[in-house]
C-alpha cells in the first residue's frame, strides 16, 4: 500500500519536476565522462582491425546508436501502456519527451551503417530486413511526433500517440531478430551475455559509449519533461510560484 | 454477435453501391498510376519486367491508402460513428465489418484487375497467378493496418497526409513480401515462404487491428 | 434510476462545472438548461459515456455505467446535434439500418409508420440528400417513435422543427415517460412537456 | 483588386501554418513514396539511377494530388465558399489567390527535398539542377489544373478518387517533360527544350485554370 | 428596392412554389414562414444569386441581380445554415478574415467590440472548434455587428442561440431595418422584432 502510493507520489508532475531539475546535471555529467573514455579506448586504444582498416572505428557510434533506438522504443511503448491503463498524466508527457531523441538515435544507426555500408558492402544502401525496418522505426518516431503535434487536446494527444506506440512495437523485436530470421547483409549479434566474439577492448568501448547515450538520453529526456510539464500545468499554483521564482 | 458485423458489412456495400464511381474509381486509379511509370521511364521490354511486381504493388498500395481517409471520416462528420459507439456491442466487431467492406470494395477489384495489367508487362503465366494470389493475401492487410491509421487521425484536419505518413512504413512489410514473390516466381526461386509470410501478417491484422481501431475511435469520440 | 454523483467537467483549461450531482426515476425528465457554452453538450456526452468526466461518477440502476458498459448502452437512445443520418441513403433505408446496428427489431411496415408518423409520407425513397434542414432533423426523430429503451438522452431535437413538428416531438416525449421512459433534455425553446415530472437543471452562473 | 488575392494567400498560409503537421506530411509522402519504388524493385545503382526521374515526378504527382480534395472541400463544408462566391469581386480572383496558396504550401517545399533526395539515387550536380527547375516550373501547372478537378468533384462523395481520376491523365504532360527535362541532361542532350514547355504549360495553367474552377465552383454551389 | 416576380421554384420533380412575388422596400422585413420542406432556403438562394430560378425574375433597385453582378453582391450580406467560420482560427482571425474577402473595411478594435457584444468576450483568442454549437454561431453573427450593407439574407439566424442572444439578435435586426436596410428572414422560433415594417410571406399550402 505505502509502496502504491509512493509511486502515484513520484508520478505526480509537481514532485517530478523539481526532482528531475536535481538529477539532469548528473546524468549530463556522466554521459560526458563514459563518452569521453568510450570514445579514448575506441579511436586510440583499440587495435586496427586487419580486415576492416579503421574505418571500422564507426562502430563504436553505430552499434549503441542501434541499441539505443530501439530501448528508447521500447521505454516509450511501457510508458503509454502506463498511461493508457492507469491514466497517469506523467506517462504521456515521458513518451513525448523521449520521441526526439529516440528519433535521433535511429538517424544515426542509419546514417553510420549506411556510411560504413559504402566501404564494407559496395552500397550505401540496400533494402534487407534489418535496414529496413530500422528505417520504419525512424518512421514511427517521426509518425508519432507528428500525430501528437496534430491533436491540440494534450490528453487526448498522449492516448492516441500512446496507442501508435503500441501498434508499432512489434517492429522492434523484427529489427532485432531479423538477422537471424532471415539471411540479411548486415552483420548478425556479436555481443551476448554468455560469451563475446569480440576483442574485449571493442567491447569495452562500446560498451562505455552505449552508458554514455543512455545517461545524455535520460538527461535530455528530463530537460524536456520539465518543459513540458511547465507548459501543461502552467495554471497550477506550484507552476505560478515556480515561474514567479519564490521556489528555492 | 456476429450479426452486427454482417449488418455493417451490408450497409457499407449499400452505400458503395449508391455511388458506383467509388469502386471503379479505385481501380482506375491503380490502372493509372501502373500506366504512368512506363511514361516516365522509358519503354525498354526488360527494364519493365523486371518493374512490374515493384510498381504493381507500390500502385495497390497507393489505391488503397488513398480510400483509407474515407473509410470513418463520413460517419464521423454525420454522427453515426457516434451512435456505432454507442450500440450494444463491442465497437471492435463494427471496425470488423467495415474492414471487411473496405477490402471487398477497395482490395478484392484490384486483386481482380492486376493480371490484365501484368500481362502488358510481358509476365508469365506462373508469375501473374503468383501476382494475384499475393494481391489478394496481401490486400486484408493493407485495409487492417489501414484502419488503425484511420482511425488514429480521425478529425484531424490534414489527416489524408498525415495517415500516409503513419501507415506507409507499416505498408512496407506487405511490399516487401509482396513484391518478393513475384520476384521470387520470376526468378524460379517459388513464391511460397513469401506467399505464407503474406497470410501470417494478414491473419494478424484482421485479428488484431479491429480492436486497436475501435481503441482510437474511443479517443476520437472524446 | 439515473444518478450523478459530484461531476466535473474541464474542458481545455476551462472548469465549466463541479460538484454536480442529480438522481432521475422513471417517468421523469431532467431539462437542461444553461446559457450558449455553459456545458450542456458536454454533461450529455458524459451521461451517455463518450467523455470521462474529471472526477465524480454516473450509476445506472445503481452500478456504474463505466462498468456496465454494453448493458448500459442497450438501455440508452441518444440523438445529438448531428442527425447520424446518410445522406445517400433514404428515410427508409437510414431507419431500418439505424436500428439493426442497434441491435433493434425494426419491420418495415413499423419503419414506414414512424416516417408517416414524422410527416415524411412520400419521401421514404428520396435520397436523404435532397430534404430539407428541417426533413433532416425529422428523419433522426423518427427514431424515436419506435424506440422502447428506457434513457432518451436528446441534444436541442426541436432545432431546425416547425412549429406543429415541435407539438409533435412533444406529444412523443410525454409518452415516452408515460411509459416509465427518463429523458435528459436541453433546448433553448420554451417548450411544453404535457405529462411526465419536469425536473430544470440550469448550468452555469 | 489585387487586394482580394493576397488576402486569400494570407488566409490560407495561415491556416496552414495553424497545423503545421500538414506541410510536413506532404513533404514526408513524398519522401517515403520515392523510397518505396527501391523496396519494390531492388538494390541495383544503376537501374535506380535510370529510374530516378520517373519516380521523383511520378511521386511529386501524387503528393500534390493527394492534398487536393481539401483545396476547397473545408471552405464547401464549412461554408465559407458561398460567402466567397458572394464577395463583389470574380470568382477567379479567390480561385487565383487560393492555387497560389496551394502551390505555396506543397509545390515549393517539394522542389526543395527533391535535389537531397535526389542525391540518394546518385544523380550528376547538373541532373539535380535541372531536376530542381523542373519541378519549381512544373508544381505550379499542377496545382493549377488540379483546382479544376478539385471543383469539378466538389461535394461529390468519393470525390478523392473520382478527382484523381479526372486529374491524372491530365497530369501526364507535366510528368512527360518534367522527367523528359532531367533524362535529356543525363544522357548530355540538354533539358532546356523541355523546360520552357513546362514553363509555358504553367503559364498557361495560372491564367486560365483559376476561370475554370470558378465557373465549377458556381455549379457545384447551386 | 428588392422585388420578386413569378419565381417559380423546381427541385427535383417537386414544384415548391409558382409565381411567387414580392416587394421589399428600405426599412422592411420580409418573414417568411412554411413547413419543414416548404421552400424557404431554396427561395433565400434564389435571391442571393446562387440557385437560378425556373422562371421569373429578381431586381435589386430596378436591375435584374444577373445583370448587376458583383455591384449587387457588394450590398449583400447572406448567413445561412451554415456558419461559415474556421474551426482552426480564433473568433478575431476568422471576423477580421470574412471582413477582407467580402472587402469591407474592419479594424480590430471594432471586431474585438463585436465580439464583446456577442458575448464571446475572453475567448477571442481561443480556436473556434473547442466553441459549443451556440457560440460558433455567435461568432458567424458577430460580422451582423458591424455589417453596414443594405440587404440581409438571414437563414434561420436564431437556430442554436439562448434566450439572451435570441433577444440581442431581434434588436441588432431592428436596428438595421431603422437605418433603412432591408432584411430576409426565415426562423421557426416566434421572435419578436421591435421596430421596422414586418411583411409576413408564407410558403406551401
Ligand atoms: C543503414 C544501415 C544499417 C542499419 C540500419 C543497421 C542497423 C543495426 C542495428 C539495429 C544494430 C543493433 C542490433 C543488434 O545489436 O543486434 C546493428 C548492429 C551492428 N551493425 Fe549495423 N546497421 C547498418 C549497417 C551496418 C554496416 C554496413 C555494418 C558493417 C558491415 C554494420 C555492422 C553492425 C555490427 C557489427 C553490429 C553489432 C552487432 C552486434 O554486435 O550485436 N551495420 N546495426
Ligand atoms: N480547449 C478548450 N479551452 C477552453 N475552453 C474550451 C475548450 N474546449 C471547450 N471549451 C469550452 O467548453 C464549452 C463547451 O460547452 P458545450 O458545448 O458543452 O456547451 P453547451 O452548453 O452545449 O452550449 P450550446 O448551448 O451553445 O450548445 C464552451 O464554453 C467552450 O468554449
Ligand atoms: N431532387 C429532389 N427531388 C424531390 N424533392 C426535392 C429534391 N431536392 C429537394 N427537394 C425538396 O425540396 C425541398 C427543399 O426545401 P428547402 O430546403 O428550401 O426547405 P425549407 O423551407 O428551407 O425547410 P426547412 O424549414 O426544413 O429548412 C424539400 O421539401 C425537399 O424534399
Ligand atoms: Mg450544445
Ligand atoms: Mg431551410
Amino acid at each position: 500500500m505505502t509502496d502504491r502510493f509512493n509511486l502515484y507520489h513520484y508520478a505526480s508532475p509537481a514532485t517530478f519536476y523539481p526532482l528531475a531539475g536535481r538529477l539532469i546535471p548528473w546524468f549530463a555529467a556522466l554521459a560526458a565522462i563514459f563518452g569521453l573514455i568510450g570514445l579514448y579506448i575506441g579511436m586510440l586504444v583499440a587495435p586496427t582491425d586487419f580486415q576492416q582498416g579503421e574505418g571500422y572505428r564507426i562502430i563504436f557510434i553505430h552499434v549503441p546508436a542501434s541499441w539505443m533506438s530501439m530501448f528508447i522504443y521500447l521505454v516509450m511503448a511501457f510508458w503509454a501502456a502506463i498511461g493508457l491503463a492507469f491514466n497517469t498524466r506523467l506517462s504521456g508527457m515521458m513518451a513525448r519527451a523521449l520521441a526526439p531523441t529516440g528519433a535521433l538515435m535511429a538517424f544515426l544507426s542509419l546514417w553510420t551503417g549506411a556510411l560504413w555500408g559504402k566501404p564494407m558492402w559496395g552500397t550505401w544502401w540496400v533494402w534487407d530486413a534489418r535496414l529496413t525496418s530500422e528505417l520504419i522505426l525512424l518512421f514511427l518516431y517521426i509518425g508519432y511526433m507528428a500525430l501528437v503535434a496534430a491533436i491540440d487536446d494534450p490528453r487526448r494527444g498522449d492516448k492516441a500517440g500512446g496507442l501508435l506506440l503500441l501498434v508499432g512495437v512489434v517492429n522492434v523485436p523484427i529489427i532485432y531478430f531479423s538477422v537471424k530470421w532471415w539471411n540479411t547483409l548486415h552483420q548478425g549479434s556479436s555481443v551476448n551475455l554468455a560469451k563475446s566474439s569480440m576483442a574485449e577492448v571493442m567491447l569495452w568501448a562500446m560498451l562505455l559509449v552505449a552508458l554514455s547515450f543512455w545517461m545524455y538520453s535520460i538527461a535530455v529526456a528530463f530537460a524536456r519533461v520539465r518543459t513540458l510539464i511547465l507548459e501543461r500545468e502552467r495554471n497550477a499554483d506550484w507552476v505560478k510560484a515556480e515561474l514567479a521564482g519564490d521556489r528555492p | 454477435m456476429h450479426n452486427i458485423v454482417f449488418a455493417v458489412i451490408a450497409r457499407d456495400l449499400r452505400l458503395a453501391l449508391r455511388r458506383p464511381a467509388d469502386i471503379a474509381s479505385a481501380v482506375f486509379f491503380f490502372v493509372i498510376v501502373v500506366s504512368l511509370f512506363p511514361l516516365g521511364i522509358g519503354p525498354e521490354v526488360d527494364l519493365l519486367r523486371k518493374l512490374a511486381p515493384g510498381v504493381l504493388w507500390v500502385a495497390a498500395l497507393l489505391a488503397t491508402m488513398l480510400s483509407l481517409p474515407r473509410l470513418f471520416a463520413d460517419d464521423h462528420r454525420d454522427g453515426t460513428l457516434e451512435q456505432l459507439a454507442l450500440a450494444p456491442h463491442p465497437l471492435g466487431l463494427v471496425v470488423t465489418g467495415k474492414v471487411i467492406a473496405h477490402w471487398l470494395i477497395s482490395g478484392l477489384p484490384l486483386a481482380l484487375i492486376a493480371p490484365v495489367l501484368g500481362i502488358q508487362f510481358d509476365l508469365t503465366a506462373d508469375a501473374l497467378l503468383v501476382l494475384t494470389g499475393a494481391i489478394l493475401l496481401g490486400t486484408p492487410a493493407l485495409s487492417g493496418i489501414g484502419a488503425i491509421g484511420a482511425a488514429l487521425t480521425l478529425g484531424l484536419r490534414g489527416g489524408g497526409v498525415l495517415l500516409s505518413l503513419l501507415v506507409l512504413p507499416l505498408y512496407i512489410p506487405v511490399l516487401i513480401f509482396g513484391a518478393g514473390a513475384v520476384d521470387a516466381t520470376v526468378s524460379g526461386l517459388g513464391g511460397e515462404g513469401h506467399l505464407s509470410l503474406l497470410a501470417a501478417m494478414t491473419i494478424a491484422a484482421i485479428g488484431f487491428a479491429p480492436w486497436a481501431s475501435a481503441a482510437a475511435l474511443k479517443i476520437a469520440l472524446e | 434510476m439515473l444518478e450523478a454523483d459530484n461531476l466535473e467537467c474541464v474542458r481545455g483549461e476551462r472548469r465549466l462545472f463541479a460538484g454536480l450531482g442529480f438522481k432521475l426515476e422513471a417517468g421523469e425528465l431532467l431539462y437542461l438548461q444553461g446559457r450558449n457554452g455553459a456545458g450542456k453538450t458536454s454533461l450529455l456526452r458524459m451521461l451517455i459515456g463518450l467523455l470521462p468526466p474529471e472526477t465524480g461518477e454516473i450509476r445506472w440502476r445503481g452500478e456504474p455505467i463505466r462498468a456496465l458498459g454494453d448493458e448500459f448502452r442497450a438501455e440508452l437512445c441518444y440523438l445529438g446535434h448531428l442527425n447520424a443520418i446518410k445522406e445517400e441513403l433514404t428515410p427508409l433505408e437510414n431507419l431500418l439500418a439505424a436500428a439493426r446496428l442497434a441491435a433493434t427489431d425494426l419491420s418495415e411496415d413499423a419503419a414506414l409508420d414512424a416516417l408517416e408518423q414524422v410527416g415524411l409520407a412520400g419521401r421514404e425513397d428520396l435520397a436523404c440528400k435532397y430534404l430539407s434542414q428541417g426533413q433532416k432533423r425529422r428523419v433522426a426523430l423518427a427514431r424515436l417513435v419506435v424506440d422502447r429503451r428506457a434513457l432518451w438522452i436528446l441534444d436541442e431535437p426541436f432545432v431546425a422543427l416547425d412549429v406543429a413538428a415541435v407539438d409533435w416531438l412533444a406529444g412523443i416525449i410525454s409518452a415516452h415517460l408515460q411509459r416509465g421512459g427518463l429523458a435528459v433534455m436541453t433546448t433553448h425553446q420554451p417548450v411544453d412537456i404535457p405529462a411526465g415530472t419536469v425536473r430544470q437543471l440550469r448550468l452555469g452562473a
